[in-house]
């Protein structure tokens, strides 16, 4: 148990990303719903450099960068919209989000 | 003639009437004489381009002649391929020349929707066109659907009285028909598919084929069906004293002189080389048809009071001559059978000239309505006389020319049939002079009547070249009947053993006397 | 001789001209002056032609003017053939003398009519020179066309003519109902015509005359069987009928009456009428080769012959009466071909024109004078007002009654003779018939001539009663009382007069010590070439000359018995009418019943109005019913068919397959309107069923692997 | 062993801040442990033989993304508790349970099927391998990743026209 295999990071990743998932399911508030977002892309972050680690090979790092890429351009878009809903509604909170049904 | 060969005529026959239409698109409703300048100049020059079929035409020649070729739906093998030979030549002319005519005989006739009304006509010419000069069976199918719709629209919107019901019968009549067409073109084609390897409408190709008779003679009646109803044959043909009576004069001038021909050309062009045995089986009973044709128009045109309807029940009874002479399987009545089509052509076309004029005026068809007009449109009254003698079939005239042939053709095929179909002459005159009396003789009885106006120069101008026509037919025909040989020949040939090798000795397959003492030298 | 194909042209072209421009342009005198000037031209190029005929070696000429239908194959008899037609004239003795009949008849006429139609307006006199142009140009091609369909042309032709002449006044519902009736009747006659022409082709395999008769001449005589020839002579003899008016075709002669007189003389008594006998004696090779037919024909011609005359013996119209007589006369001709005497046909046939036209003219001058007056019992005594006409219808008169030595003797005698070597029958029907002709001519000569007055009265510059619908075709106005006609009427009289006198010494039997210069000169056209010298016609001449020459006696006294005969219908004319015209009055009166049937003409156009003309038209309105309901009907029906079963499939539609697809909706609706409270809005809920999807594979991952 | 201790130093600290992110009431709070969430994330990276994209999770994540989200709290003015009104439907405790069970069935998963072939991680630097990280990164984005690369930069571009469009009061 004392030397630190991949298996370590998959476990600390999948625990990070159950934290995000955890996060999205419970709070009400959508700033901290995309910060759980964060998390979750974190979480496969460093999945994705923990396996680049043990393949030694530098790809599993590039896909990183581009995730964080992806990341940032989900930020600046979904805090647009929160910004933008928030000036209609007066309100952050998802629940009161719920006119896309029927 | 070689570089004539190359220039594609035919196709700018077929296109210049389209291109005029498409032209008058561009042309504001409202300038309404606009509107008819156009539409007569481009007839006009429809004519004129269609014209060298006349001159650079070979008699002597190839069969098929201007052909031109080109790849229209190559996966199912159908081919853009036009072609004329002496038979569709002179349709083609014939169609070109009735064409501007009745697009000029509208001139005052039309005035509501004047611009739908050219766009419909001069449609309807590129597909009549159309429908005679394709070598390919799928085009002529084509162009035969295309000519429904503008005759659709030209008697419903522009007839008179029952016009929708009109329309709709001769829509639905000549729809049914075609449909059944297109099954036995199909089985042609299947079979062709069959027994050549190759998928092809070629109409020339299909003219070398010898198809089982069990196919031919459901081919045949599927043909029949679709070409009778045109013809029209005589339990077929109710829908054309209604179309006519109601059509507009032009409508009533085109489908008479063009669109009936189409029967008759699909029988010469398709059912007779295509289906040779089928064919021979059924001469008995389309002659008996004709027969019945013939004298069942004539009588119930006797008792007609609708003068229009009287020229339709005339017409039915003429057509059914044309087909009585088509069916005796022999030069001379086929022969007699196409100049006869011409001769339909011109001088029932002008009688519906003439029965438009006087309905343009006073807008009654009712014979009784009428009486005593040679005192007051004597012009009128002679090119009525003419074109009734021409009718009647008055030697000098076109018309006598055509019955000549096809008697003598259909009489060396059996006496009797000849016997009782010329005993339709007797009826034909006797209707056509009936009213010719009641409506030209007599003292002017009604006072609206009494200042009619006589035909005006245009008026004039659509029957000359009709009458100069049935002159001319009527003392030399031989330009005309020269034109037909190969094509007559052609038919003849598929479908009469006794004629195929006539370059051999004639006697050889004489057929049998009568009975002994007619063998005349021996 | 080349030039004969101008002899019907010219008048054509005098047509033409009169037709285009006359109506519209021309004045009475330029129309007139065309219409003659042609016919003159016409009459002239008749004469020189015939004059070559005559210095000429050959009796046939053949002229081609041009192809007229092309070679087309056409089966005959004997295997494939050639159906050709040429624009083709032929100038023999038989058309020569044709040709010189019409033309010089027609060309007199002519000069007649441009008094006689001096009343119409402008355009309506050049249109009746128009017609009567167009008539002769007709009438020119049926006697010199060398094939039948040529001759056919013209045989159409002048049936066109004649409907258009009959009908010309054609205001008149009479006139023109007569024009329509003569026009269908010849048109059956035609009907039979036309088959004997097809007929013709199959057998022959040609349609010239000579060729025909040559090809029969090669068959046998068909004295015992109906064969193709006799069938071939029935045709034609029954379109002879319509255009010669024999039984039972005649009916429409009289009623052309309604038409000008000169037409009446020209066309239904000088030349179209006996355009039927014209072409029985064209095709005479035939006809000698059936016996049967030329029973028929002869027997067909006497009966004619007789009942015409017997009609003619009661009427009151005047040119009624010379209508049936025309018709008699016609079935004399008939009679003679029918005897195989045809060269005494086409005699006959000639001097007839002459002494028929003089007194069609005559009558007309009368007519005219009277103001249109044409019934008998409004004339009499006009022997006084208009001596001219009186003289030359006496020529004419006594021509037709068959007193020597004037045309009508030569030709009628030769015709009875035949007749009476050939069948005695008929040659009883002839000469009674000769005895009603001379009684009912001079019937008609004491009515109009003799006597007391009887007309309407006049008076100086003032109208009168009669007539007056006609007075506008009328030129003068007033009428001042019957009077002379002018010399253009005359004139012809005249001349036509001068024929009717020497016409018949080309024919002076050879009993009478004359050669019989007409029947040699005309024999060449009835048999094929002399050299078949074992042709059956040539026998057949030499027969009937040997006949002759045995029985110059029997001849003598033939004609002497025909003369009697005459004699005797003159006498009992002259005292009927003339002596004691109250004697007349009482045989009327006596036979009441038999001279009823006679004024009605036995009743035929009566009988044909009801069965023929009845029967056709109400068989038109029948079959008219039966397009509209039966055919039309069935149209129709199907079109209800298709209505009533869409109207059913409608139905169908409406409940079934629509029901289904309603159904498919409709649970649809049901459905997702409870499912869509799963739809909550909530974006966690959403998300909710993302992770328990991925539960639930991560659990399958887990389970299977 | 020193390697073990500091891996389960940071892990702790990762998933303990993680937790603080999303269980905070005050979203500025939440803000800023996310901020050291991530920094502890870079060294994890650094760990890992990755200092390049630990240098882009410092400057990007915490330096650019994190200050966004900043901005955002600040500008939506939370007059009342942003989590007071609460939908009936909302089923959080079946959100809890799935997450837990799918977090064990993964750790099961992921242990499991680890071989027990112990790769060393943060194997010592290869030769012409450690050299260049930020080298090797540049050869593959530039190279053989050039199209995604260039099409990562459309999308930024999208993105941040997209927000600019989104956030604007009027265009």
């Amino acid at each position: 148990m004392l030397e630190i295999t991949t298996t370590h990071y998959l476990v600390l990743s999948a625990a990070l990303f159950m934290i995000g998932v955890i996060g999205v399911m419970v709070r009400r508030n959508i700033i901290i719903i995309f910060m759980s977002i964060e998390l979750m892309l974190n979480a496969v972050n460093v999945n994705l450099v923990a396996f680049s680690q043990q393949w030694q090979h530098v790809v599993g790092q590039v896909f990183a960068v581009f995730v964080i890429a992806v990341a940032a351009a989900e930020a600046a878009v979904g805090l647009g919209i929160i910004l933008a809903f928030y000036r209609n509604k007066e309100t952050v909170n998802i629940d009161e989000m719920n006119v896309m049904r029927w | 003639m070689s570089n004539v060969a190359d220039f594609p005529l035919l196709s700018l026959i077929l296109f210049t009437p389209l291109a005029g239409a498409v032209l008058l698109l561009f042309v504001n409703r409202q300038s309404e004489d606009a509107i008819r300048w156009i539409a007569n100049v481009v007839a006009g020059i429809g004519f004129l381009v269609s014209l060298p079929l006349w001159f650079w035409f070979e008699p002597q020649g190839a069969q098929w002649q201007f052909v031109e070729r080109l790849e229209w739906i190559p996966s199912i093998g159908a081919e853009y391929s036009l072609g004329v030979d002496g038979f569709s030549a002179l349709l083609v002319l014939l169609t070109t020349m009735m064409g501007s005519i009745a697009i000029l005989s509208s001139w005052t006739a039309i005035t509501e929707r004047v611009k739908e009304y050219y766009i419909f006509l001069l449609v309807l010419q590129t597909g009549m066109i159309g429908a005679f000069v394709s070598l390919d069976f799928l085009l002529f199918f084509l162009f035969w659907e295309v000519m429904l719709v503008p005759m659709y629209f030209l008697i419903g919107i522009w007839g008179s009285d029952r016009r929708l019901y009109s329309a709709i019968k001769f829509f639905l009549y000549t729809l049914v028909g075609s449909v059944v067409m297109l099954l036995g073109i199909l089985a042609i084609y299947f079979e062709h598919h069959a027994m050549t390897g190759i998928y092809s409408f070629d109409v020339t190709r299909f003219h070398e084929l010898t198809l089982p008779v069990g196919l031919q003679w459901w081919v045949f009646l599927a043909f029949f069906l679709g070409f009778a109803v045109k013809v029209p044959m005589f339990p077929f043909h109710t829908w054309l004293p209604d179309a006519h009576t109601d059509a507009p004069t032009a409508g009533s001038v085109i489908l008479a002189a063009v669109l009936l021909k189409m029967g008759t050309y699909g029988f010469i062009r398709f059912s007779l080389p295509i289906l040779p045995e089928a064919t021979i089986e059924f001469v008995p009973m389309v002659i008996w048809l004709s027969i019945i044709g013939v004298i069942y128009g004539a009588l119930v045109a006797l008792a007609q009071r609708d003068w229009k309807r009287l020229v339709a029940y005339s017409s039915v009874s003429h057509m059914a001559m044309v087909m009585l002479g088509m069916f005796s399987l022999n030069p001379v009545g086929i022969m007699g059978s196409i100049v006869q089509q011409i001769n339909h052509g011109i001088s029932t076309g002008a009688l519906f000239l003439i029965v438009g004029i006087v309905y343009e005026r006073r807008h009654t068809r009712e014979i009784s309505e009428y009486g005593g007009l040679s005192k007051i449109m004597p012009v009128y009254a002679v090119v009525f006389l003419i074109m009734t003698m021409s009718s009647i079939g008055l030697p000098t005239l076109n018309g006598f020319i055509g019955e000549i042939l096809i008697l003598q053709g259909v009489f060396v095929v059996n006496k009797m049939w000849a016997a009782v179909a010329a005993s339709g002459i007797v009826l034909g005159a006797a209707y056509m002079l009936w009213l010719y009396q009641r409506t030209m003789f007599g003292n002017v009885d009604n006072p609206k009547n009494e200042s009619l106006p006589d035909l005006n120069i245009r008026e004039l101008a659509t029957f000359v070249p009709l009458i100069v026509l049935a002159v001319w037919i009527g003392l030399y025909p031989s330009p005309f009947l020269r034109r037909l040989d190969s094509s007559v020949m052609h038919v003849v040939s598929r479908v009469n053993a006794a004629y195929a090798p006539l370059n051999a000795d004639g006697g050889a397959d004489a057929s049998a006397p009568v009975d002994g003492s007619l063998a005349g030298g021996q | 001789m080349d030039v004969i194909w101008l002899i019907p042209i010219l008048p054509g072209i005098g047509a033409a001209v009169n037709g285009l421009l006359g109506i519209r342009f021309f004045s009475k005198a330029q129309s007139a002056a065309v219409a003659c000037g042609s016919m003159g031209l016409a009459a002239a190029l008749s004469i020189y032609a015939f004059v070559q005929l005559l210095g000429s070696e050959s009796r046939v000429h053949d002229v081609v003017v041009a192809t007229w239908i092309p070679a087309i194959a056409l089966e005959t008899v004997d295997g494939i053939g050639a159906f050709a037609v040429d624009w083709a004239f032929r100038l023999d003795p038989l058309s020569g003398m044709m040709i010189l009949v019409v033309s010089g008849i027609g060309l007199l006429i002519h000069i007649y009519s441009t008094s006689y139609m001096h009343g119409e307006s402008d355009a309506g006199y050049a249109r009746f020179f128009c017609y009567l142009n167009l008539f002769c140009f007709f009438m020119l091609t049926l006697v010199l066309g060398a094939n039948l369909l040529v001759m056919f042309v013209g045989w159409e032709g002048v049936g066109l003519c004649s409907y258009l002449l009959i009908g010309f006044w054609y205001q008149k519902q009479s006139a023109s109902d007569a024009g329509k009736k003569a026009f269908l009747v010849n048109r059956i006659g035609d009907w039979g015509f036309v088959l004997g022409i097809f007929l013709i082709f199959f057998t022959f395999g040609t349609l010239d005359f000579r060729e025909v008769a040559a090809g029969a001449a090669a068959m046998p005589i068909e004295t015992a069987e109906f064969g193709v020839i006799s069938l071939i002579c029935l045709f034609l003899f029954v379109g002879a009928t319509g255009k010669s008016a024999q039984i039972p075709l005649y009916v429409w002669l009289p009623d052309a009456m309604e038409g000008p007189t000169p037409v009446s003389a020209l066309i239904h008594a000088a030349t179209m009428v006996t355009a039927g006998v014209y072409m029985v004696c064209r095709n005479a090779v035939l006809f000698t080769h059936a016996p049967m037919v030329m029973t028929i024909v002869a027997v067909i011609g006497g009966v004619t012959a007789l009942m015409a005359a017997s009609i003619g013996l009661t009427q009151t119209d005047i040119k009624r009466v010379l209508a049936y007589s025309t018709v008699s006369q016609l079935g004399y001709m008939f009679l003679a071909t029918g005897v195989g005497a045809f060269a005494a046909g086409a005699f006959h046939l000639m001097t007839h024109a002459f002494f028929k036209a003089l007194l069609f003219l005559g009558s007309g001058s009368v007519i005219h004078a009277m103001n249109d007056e044409q019934d008998m019992r409004h004339m009499g005594g006009l022997k006084t007002f208009m001596p001219v006409t009186f003289v030359t219808m006496l020529v004419g008169t006594l021509a037709i009654a068959g007193i020597p030595p004037l045309a009508g003797f030569f030709s009628k005698d030769e015709i009875l003779f035949q007749t009476f070597l050939h069948n005695r029958v008929l040659w009883i029907l002839a000469v009674a018939t000769a005895g009603m002709t001379a009684f009912y001519m001079f019937r008609l000569m004491a009515m109009t001539f003799y006597g007391e007055y009887r007309g309407p009265a006049w008076e100086h510059g003032e109208g009168h009663d009669a007539g007056e619908d006609h007075s506008d075709h009328d030129g003068h106005g007033a009428w001042h009382g019957p009077h002379e006609s002018p010399t253009a009427m005359t004139g012809p009289l005249m001349a036509l007069a001068v024929g009717a006198i020497v016409a018949g010494f080309v024919g002076i039997p050879a009993a009478l010590g004359g050669g019989n210069a007409i029947e040699h000169f005309l024999e060449p056209s009835f048999t094929v070439e002399a050299t078949e010298e074992a042709g059956p016609v040539a026998e057949a001449a030499g027969e009937a000359e040997e006949v002759h020459e045995v029985s110059h006696a029997a001849e003598l006294g033939l004609m002497a018995l025909s003369i009697l005969v005459a004699l005797g219908g003159i006498a009992l004319a002259h005292r009927l009418y003339i002596r004691r015209p109250e004697l007349a009055e009482a045989w009327r009166a006596r036979w009441a019943g038999a001279h009823r049937l006679l004024l009605n003409k036995y009743y035929v156009d009566e009988l044909y109005q009801s069965t023929v003309v009845r029967g056709t038209m109400s068989g038109g309105r029948g079959l008219w019913r039966f397009d509209g309901r039966v055919v039309d009907g069935a149209v129709n029906g199907t079109g209800w068919l298709t209505l009533a079963s869409s109207w059913c499939s409608q139905l169908f539609d409406r409940y079934v397959v629509d029901g289904a697809v309603n159904l498919v909706g409709w649970s649809a609706s049901e459905s997702s309107f409870s499912l869509r409270r799963i739809q909550t809005g909530l974006i966690q809920n959403y998300a909710l069923v993302m992770l328990l999807g991925v539960f639930v594979f991560v659990s399958i991952y887990l389970l299977v692997r | 062993m020193a390697e073990a201790f500091v891996f389960y130093g940071l892990a702790a600290l990762i998933l303990g801040f993680a937790v603080l992110v999303i269980s905070t009431r005050n979203t500025v709070h939440s803000v800023l442990y996310l901020v050291v969430n991530f920094l502890l994330v870079a060294m994890l990276y650094v760990m890992l033989g990755a200092e390049f994209l630990a240098a882009i999770q410092v400057l990007v994540y915490a330096g650019g993304i994190v200050v966004l989200y900043l901005f955002v709290v600040m500008l939506v003015n939370l007059k009342r508790p942003p989590e007071t009104h609460q939908d009936p439907r909302r089923q959080t405790r079946l959100g809890l349970a799935l997450a837990g069970a799918v977090l064990a069935e993964l750790v099961a998963i992921i242990v499991y099927s680890s071989t027990g072939e112990s790769v060393p991680a943060a194997a010592p630097a290869e030769a012409g391998m450690v050299e260049g990280n930020v080298e090797q990164i540049g050869m593959l984005l530039y190279t053989n990743y050039l199209i995604p690369f260039e099409v990562a930069s459309v999308l930024l571009l999208v993105a941040m026209i997209g927000a600019i469009v989104l956030a604007k009061r009027e265009l």
